[in-house]
This record gives structure tokens, C-alpha cells and sequence, in this order.
């Protein structure tokens, strides 16, 4: 076995590297080059090519997303802002909350139950890195037709995935969306969202400060789990006789995470940690370099203490892989003991892998030999940044004119019966207890609003009642239509689910789900749908406190309908003072608002 | 009046069921699993939740606790014990109460407000209860669907320990429709709808639970 | 490294949900001629070093109180080439 | 009537949190020497008359389509005598 060092890039500048089977175009292999002095070693390589990808890197999205910043409206609420795992409001009484909705669309396409469980498990992990602790979750979810015979191998399966891990958390599902179109057949869209809650003193961040401190990596082992690309790579520097199957799914085990979530408040409890990151995509590329990049020195981690479940595994595969259900944390010395002592009481093994440095780049090694020696922020946070071409669609003025008024009306009562029926016997308008009965929503004993209500709420504060709510919504063919408007009626309508609930909206996250970023009417339609929804967030005066980009979604060259999902957190003073739908008693009146 | 409540790793309901005990007027007590001291309660609830995942059986792991040997000789004793749904399935895989509990027939997750007729009071947990009475609690489990053999579902019933059926469709195919049963003594109860979620209005879709945390409370006092 | 397999399967009059469901599944997919289905567990442990007979009485008792529920379990104990 | 025994494995490359539940409890319990589990599910179909290569080849089609998930397991198919 050899291993590619730093020394031995330095040697052999020549070598051929497979920077496009990695995803990396021409002119960002050039520019690793230019930012290292030389060619990347493997593992650099590794790192760069999956922390610069789309998924990452926001590289696509990222000119069009500074409007929720440019525009936010001023807010007292805001404690920390997009660019953190996630954004943390103040809601009063000392207490803040954190909350978030992300993409697991492809690989819940793939697997259906594991991509859905590991959607779950990904967000939960990013609030609790906050020094939240996790209280809801909810899953907008969109499927192909609901005859159609693939929506009965993924719906069952995502459905089920969401309640297994979901359930086994202890986390109750307050709401979501079930929707049904042809453009997700064969791209079905799985989001999911989680809030958290903790006192405005624990507010935790991903940073790796104070030289001398240690980096622990701590939860399950790591496995080859979601690194088939990268085994190209391994392949290259690795003789042939070890197993090179890697499999590209990842299985989720809820029970670790949910040992993990308590160990974690343990340690928060105590403060003691000084930073902390959640391994997601990317694993511990991200982590290292993200914690590195936000601190004030560099980091030096040994990756051979990782401990594997796969002991074939080569530095390339460990710093890639996507095994689930790990955390990263920066921990000072002093406090390591007690650190090691709270993670055995859960039984969740932690490790010190590595530590804070006063340098400033990211060094890692392999028994002994350097394989990766680069400054952090070119990783994390200096990725290539596009403005990619986009254009009104040629096809779209065609598909306005397209108005309702050429559709056949019904003109007698058995043509409006004939129509009632039909809407009535549509998936999308039909009741959705099939999916929600399979969740728990009792859990915690703090759920107020969850189905069939229109927005979820929570109370988190038993003494004074103090509580939030939750809604979602997206509406794929109004953004069809017209991106702009699509986008801020997807707002609206979160807004006025929270607002009828009787909390009143304080911020926003977001899932923008759309096709190809390649393709300039997908672009054009993501430009239009980030603009419209930043006016309007400024327009009602609520920042968008983070989200989640998620391209590429299509079939061959047909992309899904645009489906900006808006997710909105409102607060009621309390909770028993919420308005749920529906006629409360005989003899009251009954007003209609609005236009 | 002390009540403990277990946490198991994956234990999730063991909060809930603190807040039901405080509800009903007692004072709840943290019990730990690897620790075997019962610290001196007068009763004790195991909570639901996925103990150890349940991936392998629900409740199968958990039973070896430590604290678990303490419950089943404490039990034995004559000391209150209530195993809610996770809590149900150790109390089965302890052998304090006969039976298993199987995924339910419709090999799903299940979460409905459930009616329930108490059948039986003569219990340290239904005594508050008025015989035949209904309630509304939330049911929620993958794996209630309750199998005993029939000699045992015979003496179960012939003794007086079906403590609580499921009233309406059967919702995970449980024999007899039975939702819960006791120990002969009555001290041990076992049930899969969640009493402990069913205390509060705001939260629950009744307060019909809290007649099994106020029915120990008074047990002990009048003990 | 010996490698022990313990199966495990709902006893014949216990009630079996999922093998219910998997046999009631099978004509519709257009599998026909299983009269019925029985669905179990399956473990395969991992020993370190020989399996002797020492070893092997530990894994049935492993088998007997962690790994089935003799309630409404039966199981078998087997060395795998 | 035969019978067709059909054992579904997670992939040796895959995480199987079950088999890592059993694995970390068996020590605890005081079973040594145990150095790892997995689990997976064993079904039993009993087969109309006899057990030909046809119906085998049935069985397993079944096995890859609806018995197993492919993306995370193997099976094996064998005749119980
Ligand atoms: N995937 C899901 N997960 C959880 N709750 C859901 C899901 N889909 C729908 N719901 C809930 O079911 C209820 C009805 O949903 P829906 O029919 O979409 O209502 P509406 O049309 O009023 O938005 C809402 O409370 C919603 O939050």
C-alpha cells in the first residue's frame, strides 16, 4: 500500500489525476494547483473535489442567495444568521430556537426508506450542533402520480422512512406536505425540517479556536457509506486485492443518534465543548476544514485514530465517507476527561483525533506521512463561485397566456357533480392521515397543533406557556408559471398557516428544489424564485435565517416544476391561546377576511 | 408520594411520563438503567420508546438492565409497576407478565387517539377507574399487536388481568383486542395506548390518562 | 474465525403478520404455487477463534434468552462451514 | 409440499445497526468471544407440490423483487429436505 504525502506531490507534479471523474472542471483543478503551489495529493484532492462540488459548495447558488442577506429586514430577533449550520432566533424569555428544512431527494429516489431516514437524521444532527435541543421535525414531501407505479415502491418507503427514524428519536411530526405530480415521478422531493430549542446562553458554533484544544470525533464508527465516487481515487493509490465495494447508500441507525443527542446536551450542559460539527455529506472533509476555517488558528488531525467499521478504508474513502449519525467537537484539554466520561455514560464512543494549532492551514496525516497540508478556507468557504447564464424561457409567455378561461366549464349539476368528485378523489386534495398516522406526534408532550391542523406548534416553555409554530408550504406549478410570484405565494402561505394559528411569524427557511442549474430556463426560474421570495421576505418583515439549495433534480433533461418549499416559525406568548381549524362551538360567527 | 421513572437508552416517553406523575400530583424520580438502586419509590413506570432501537425485539435488550433486576424482585415484592408500550414489551420480556407483543397486522407504524373500555379496577394503576369505562388515549407503536396462547388468554381472563381493550376496530390485531393486562396480584400493569400523553388538554386529545397516575397515588396513600 | 448461524422463527401457531403479508403479496406479483409463508430472523455470529462445544452451548443460551423470545420463538443453533 | 428456505443479509459493506445492538449487548449479558452479529430475516415458503427448477427459478425472482432489497441485501435461495 502506498500512500500519497504532501512530499510525494511535491516529487511527482506530473502525475494524472482523475480531477473529472471527480466533478471538477478543468479550471478548478488549475486553481487547487495555484492555491497549493502544486498538484493536490489524493486526499486533497478528495476533499477539494466533494467540498467544491454543487451540494457544498453552493457554487451555483450562492451570487443569488446573498439577496436573503441584502435585503433581510432589520430583525431584534436574529442571534445568528445564514452561514451557520443554522439560524438561531430569539423568541422570548430567554429562550431561542433554531430551525431548518433540507434537501435527501436523490438518495431517497435510490432507497426510499434509508434516504428518507437519513434526511431526517441529517437535519436533526445540524440543530442539535446549534446547542439546540431537537423538538419537531416535519417532511414536505412530492411524489410522481399516485397510481404510478414507481410512487408505490417510494412513497411507502420515504414515508416509512420518516416516521422509523423519526419515531425512534422521539421526535413528534408536526406537519409536512404530500404532494403528487408527474414532473417527480422518477425524482420524487424529500424535505425535512427540524426546530430546536435552548437557552439564548447555549447558542453553539462550528468553530475550532485556542490553540492546544482538542478535536474529537465521537458517534458511530466510520464505514465506506457514500463514497463510490471517491473510490476512484482509491483505486489509483491502492493496490487491488482489498475490497473495493462501496456502497453508495447509506443506512441510518436512529437508536445512536438518539443516544447522541442526549450525550450531546449532556456535554452542552456542562460547557464543554468550545465548538462542534455535525458530519454530513462531505463528512470529515467538511467538519475539519468548516471548523478550521471559522476559527482563529489551524488544525492537525491524525486521521489513523478514526475508528472504522471498514478497516480497508483508505485516507481518501475516511475523509469522504458519509457514514451517519457522528460529530465533530473542539474540546479544551482540561475538560476532555469529563467530555470522554459523559460520551462513555451514553456509550458512544469518542476519540481524540486531532487539535487546535496556531498555524493556519489544515494538516493531516496518516501513520506518520502528511497527506493533506491546506489552508481551511480555501476548502470550506472559497470554493469557485459561478454566475451561471440564465434566461426567461421562450416557452413561458405561451404558458401564461395559457389561462383558465380555455378550459371547459361545466355547465349543468352533473357537469359541477361530475367536477366536485373528481377534486374530491384527487391525492393531492385527499386526506393525508395514511402518511401521518405513521408518525408520532404525541411525543415530548409539548405538541399543541399537528394534522390535520394548518400549521404545527409546540410549547416550550411549560411554566409560561411561550410556544412556536411551524408551517410549510410550495406550490411547483404556480412557480411554474411565474417563479416570482410562485416563490412569494409559497411565503404567504406559511405566513398566514402561522398566522391563523394564532403565532405570530418571526423568520423563514427554505428548500429551493429545482432542475439543472446548467440549463438557463431552471436557472432563470431559481433567479426569479430567490428574488421573489427575498422581496417579499422584506416586504413582511421576516429574515430568512437559512435553507438549503438542491439541484440537478430531473429526469434525462425534464426537470421537476420549480418547487420552492418556504418554511415559516411564528411564537405565541401561549400556547393555550392557539386557534386551531374548524368550528369550536354552536353559535359562533363565522366572518370571511381578505379579497 | 415518589414515582420512578426509567430511562433506558432510547427511552422516550420517560419525560412525558415525569410530567404525568407531577400532573397527577406526585413527585416523579429519575431511575437510571445501569443503576440498580430504586431509591426508595413507591412505584415505578417504564416509559416508551425504542430501547437499544428495538431492533432486535422490543424490550429484549432493556430487561437485562440492572435496574430491571431490581424492578422484578421489587415487583414480586408487591411494589406498583406500569410498563407503558416499550415499557409493556420488558415487562413481557421479563416475565412479569405473560405474553408477547408482535408487529401489529397491518406491519405499521400506528399513532391514533384510541378508545379504550377499562375492564378491569382491581388493579394499583385502574382503581380510579370506574369498571367499564371509556377512554380516549393515544395508541402508538410498530409493534403492539399482543399473543399469548390460549390457555393464557383463558386464565387472563377468567382471573380478572385484561385491564384494558381496545374498543372499535382492532388497530394491530391484538388477540382479544386486549390493549393491556395485569400480574395476578395486580401491582404490575402493562399496556400499549400512552396513558401518560392523555393528562393535559392542551396536549393530549383528553385527560382520560391521568386516572392511572392518580389511581397509584392513592393506592400507596391508602396503603 | 468460526462462523455460528442462529434462526429464529415465530412458533408455527403464533400469528405471523409478515409472513402473512409477504405470502398474500406473492399471487399478485404473479409468483404462484407457495402455499404459505413463515417470516424469521436470521443471526450470524462472528467467533473469535475455534468454535468449540463450549462456545456453542454459550451461543444457545444466547439464543435461548437474548436472541428469540421462547414465548413465541423457536430456534436453531448452527456451525457454518 | 417442500419447503424453500430464503435467507435475506445485509451487504457485508453495509451498516446493520441491529446486528450492532446484538453485538454490544451480548458481552454486557456475559457472552465473550463473540467478535460480531448480523442480522438479517430467514423466510420459510412451503411449496405447492414439488420443489421443481421452475419453481425454484420463481422463488427466486420473488427473493431478488420482493423478498430482498437489493440495493442493501443478498440473498440465498436453498431446498430444506
Ligand atoms: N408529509 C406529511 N408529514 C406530516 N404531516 C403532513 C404531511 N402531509 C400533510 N401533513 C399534514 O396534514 C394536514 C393536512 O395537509 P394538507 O391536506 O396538505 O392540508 P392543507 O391543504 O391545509 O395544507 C396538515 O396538518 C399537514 O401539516
Amino acid at each position: 500500500m502506498s500512500t500519497d504525502s504532501v512530499r510525494d506531490a511535491g516529487a511527482t507534479p506530473e502525475v494524472e489525476q482523475p480531477w473529472a471523474q471527480l466533478g471538477l472542471k478543468e479550471d478548478e483543478y488549475a486553481r487547487i494547483r495555484e492555491i497549493l503551489g502544486r498538484r493536490p495529493t489524493s486526499s486533497e484532492l478528495a476533499m477539494y473535489s466533494v467540498m467544491w462540488s454543487e451540494h457544498c459548495s453552493y457554487k451555483s447558488s450562492k451570487v443569488h442567495l446573498r439577496q436573503f442577506g441584502e435585503k433581510a429586514p432589520a430583525s431584534d430577533a436574529l442571534l445568528v444568521g445564514m452561514g451557520e449550520n443554522a439560524g438561531v432566533v430569539d423568541v422570548g424569555g430567554g429562550w431561542a430556537v433554531t430551525f431548518k428544512v433540507e434537501s435527501h431527494n436523490h438518495p431517497s429516489y435510490v432507497e426510499p426508506y434509508q434516504g428518507a431516514a437519513t434526511g431526517v437524521g441529517g437535519i436533526v444532527r445540524d440543530i442539535l450542533t446549534m446547542g439546540a435541543r431537537p423538538v419537531a421535525v416535519m417532511d414536505p414531501l412530492r411524489f410522481g402520480p399516485a397510481d404510478a407505479e414507481d410512487t408505490r415502491r417510494v412513497l411507502p418507503g420515504v414515508v416509512a422512512g420518516v416516521g422509523g427514524y423519526g419515531n425512534c428519536l422521539g421526535l413528534p411530526n408536526i406537519g409536512g406536505e404530500v404532494v403528487f405530480d408527474p414532473s417527480y415521478a422518477g425524482n420524487p422531493l424529500v424535505n425535512a425540517l427540524c426546530v430546536g430549542v435552548m437557552r439564548h446562553e447555549d447558542v453553539k458554533l462550528a468553530r475550532a479556536t485556542g490553540a492546544g484544544n482538542l478535536v474529537v470525533l465521537f458517534g458511530a464508527t466510520t464505514g465506506g457509506d457514500g463514497i463510490g465516487g471517491v473510490s476512484v481515487l482509491a483505486s489509483e493509490t491502492f493496490d487491488e486485492q482489498r475490497p473495493t465495494k462501496r456502497p453508495s447508500v447509506q443506512v441510518g441507525d436512529p437508536f445512536m443518534e438518539k443516544v447522541l443527542i442526549e450525550c450531546c446536551l449532556e456535554v452542552f450542559a456542562e460547557d464543554l465543548v468550545v465548538g462542534i460539527q455535525d458530519l454530513g455529506g462531505a463528512g470529515l472533509s467538511c467538519a475539519t476544514s468548516e471548523l478550521a476555517s471559522a476559527g482563529d488558528g489551524g488544525m492537525r488531525v491524525a486521521l489513523d485514530r478514526v475508528p472504522l467499521r471498514d478497516p480497508s478504508l483508505s485516507p481518501e474513502e475516511i475523509l469522504m465517507s458519509e457514514s451517519q449519525e457522528r460529530m465533530c467537537a473542539v474540546v479544551e484539554p482540561s475538560k476532555v476527561e469529563r467530555f470522554l466520561e459523559i460520551c462513555a455514560k451514553w456509550d458512544v464512543s469518542a476519540t481524540v483525533i486531532g487539535e487546535v494549532t496556531d498555524g493556519d492551514r489544515l494538516e493531516i496525516t496518516w501513520h506518520g506521512d502528511l497527506v493533506v497540508d491546506v489552508p481551511p478556507r480555501s476548502v470550506a468557504h472559497e470554493g469557485p463561485v459561478y454566475e451561471r447564464p440564465y434566461a426567461r424561457p421562450g416557452w413561458q409567455d405561451a404558458l401564461q397566456a395559457d389561462a383558465p378561461a380555455s378550459l371547459p366549464r361545466p355547465a349543468d349539476g352533473d357537469g359541477l357533480r361530475d367536477v366536485l368528485l373528481r377534486l374530491v378523489a384527487s391525492p393531492n386534495l385527499a386526506d393525508k392521515r395514511w402518511v401521518t398516522d405513521q408518525y408520532d406526534r404525541y411525543v415530548l408532550g409539548g405538541t399543541v397543533l399537528a394534522q390535520p391542523e394548518d400549521a404545527g406548534m409546540v410549547r416550550i416553555d411549560e411554566e409560561t406557556g411561550l410556544g412556536v409554530a411551524l408551517a410549510t408550504d410550495g406550490n411547483g406549478r404556480f412557480a411554474k408559471l411565474d417563479p416570482y410570484a410562485g416563490a412569494q405565494l409559497a411565503l404567504a402561505e406559511a405566513y398566514r398557516n402561522v398566522a391563523t394559528a394564532g403565532a405570530t411569524p418571526l423568520a423563514v427557511t427554505n428548500c429551493l428544489n429545482f432542475g439543472s442549474p446548467e440549463d438557463p430556463d431552471v436557472m432563470w426560474q431559481f433567479a426569479e424564485a430567490t428574488r421573489g421570495l427575498a422581496d417579499a421576505c422584506r416586504e413582511l418583515g421576516v429574515p430568512v435565517t437559512g435553507g438549503n439549495v438542491s439541484f440537478y433534480n430531473q429526469t434525462g433533461d425534464v426537470a421537476i416544476l420549480p418547487t420552492p418549499v418556504v418554511g415559516v416559525l411564528g411564537t405565541i406568548d401561549d400556547v393555550a391561546r392557539r386557534t386551531p381549524i374548524g368550528f369550536g362551538e354552536e353559535g359562533q360567527q363565522v366572518y370571511l377576511l381578505g379579497t | 408520594m415518589r414515582v420512578g421513572v426509567v430511562t433506558f437508552p432510547g427511552s422516550l416517553d420517560d419525560r412525558d411520563a415525569a410530567r404525568a406523575v407531577r400532573v397527577a400530583g406526585g413527585e416523579p424520580v429519575v431511575l437510571w438503567h445501569g443503576d440498580d438502586d430504586l431509591r426508595g419509590v413507591d412505584a415505578v413506570v417504564l416509559p416508551g420508546g425504542f430501547s437499544y432501537g428495538d431492533y432486535l425485539r422490543c424490550g429484549a435488550i432493556a430487561r437485562f438492565a440492572p435496574v430491571m433486576r431490581s424492578v422484578v424482585e421489587a415487583a414480586h415484592g408487591g411494589l406498583p409497576v406500569l410498563g407503558i408500550c416499550n415499557g409493556f414489551q420488558v415487562l413481557c420480556e421479563s416475565h412479569l407478565l405473560p405474553g408477547a407483543l408482535i408487529r401489529n397486522d397491518v406491519r405499521r407504524f400506528v399513532c391514533v387517539d384510541q378508545r379504550l373500555r377499562v375492564e378491569s379496577t382491581a388493579t394499583a394503576w385502574t382503581a380510579d377507574y370506574a369498571e367499564g369505562q371509556e377512554v380516549v388515549v393515544p395508541l402508538k407503536n410498530g409493534e403492539g399487536g399482543y399473543v399469548a396462547d390460549e390457555a393464557t388468554l383463558d386464565r387472563l381472563e377468567g382471573e380478572g388481568r385484561v385491564v384494558v381493550r381496545y374498543v372499535g376496530p382492532n388497530p394491530n390485531g391484538s388477540m382479544r383486542q386486549i390493549a393491556g393486562i395485569a400480574n395476578e396480584r395486580g401491582n404490575v400493569v402493562g399496556l400499549m395506548p400512552h396513558p401518560e400523553h392523555a393528562v393535559e388538554a392542551l396536549t393530549g386529545p383528553t385527560t382520560d390518562g391521568l386516572g392511572f397516575f392518580t389511581s397509584v397515588l392513592h393506592q400507596v396513600v391508602s396503603a | 474465525m468460526g462462523r455460528v448461524v442462529v434462526d429464529v422463527m415465530p412458533k408455527p401457531e403464533i400469528l405471523d403478520p409478515q409472513g402473512k403479508a409477504v405470502a398474500s403479496a406473492l399471487p399478485k406479483l404473479g409468483f404462484e404455487g407457495i402455499a404459505s409463508v413463515r417470516q424469521g430472523k436470521r443471526f450470524e455470529l462472528e467467533v473469535e477463534g475455534e468454535v468449540t462445544e463450549e462456545r456453542l452451548a454459550e451461543v444457545r443460551r444466547a439464543a435461548e434468552t437474548l436472541l428469540s423470545n421462547p414465548v413465541i420463538e423457536d430456534f436453531t443453533v448452527r456451525v457454518e462451514a
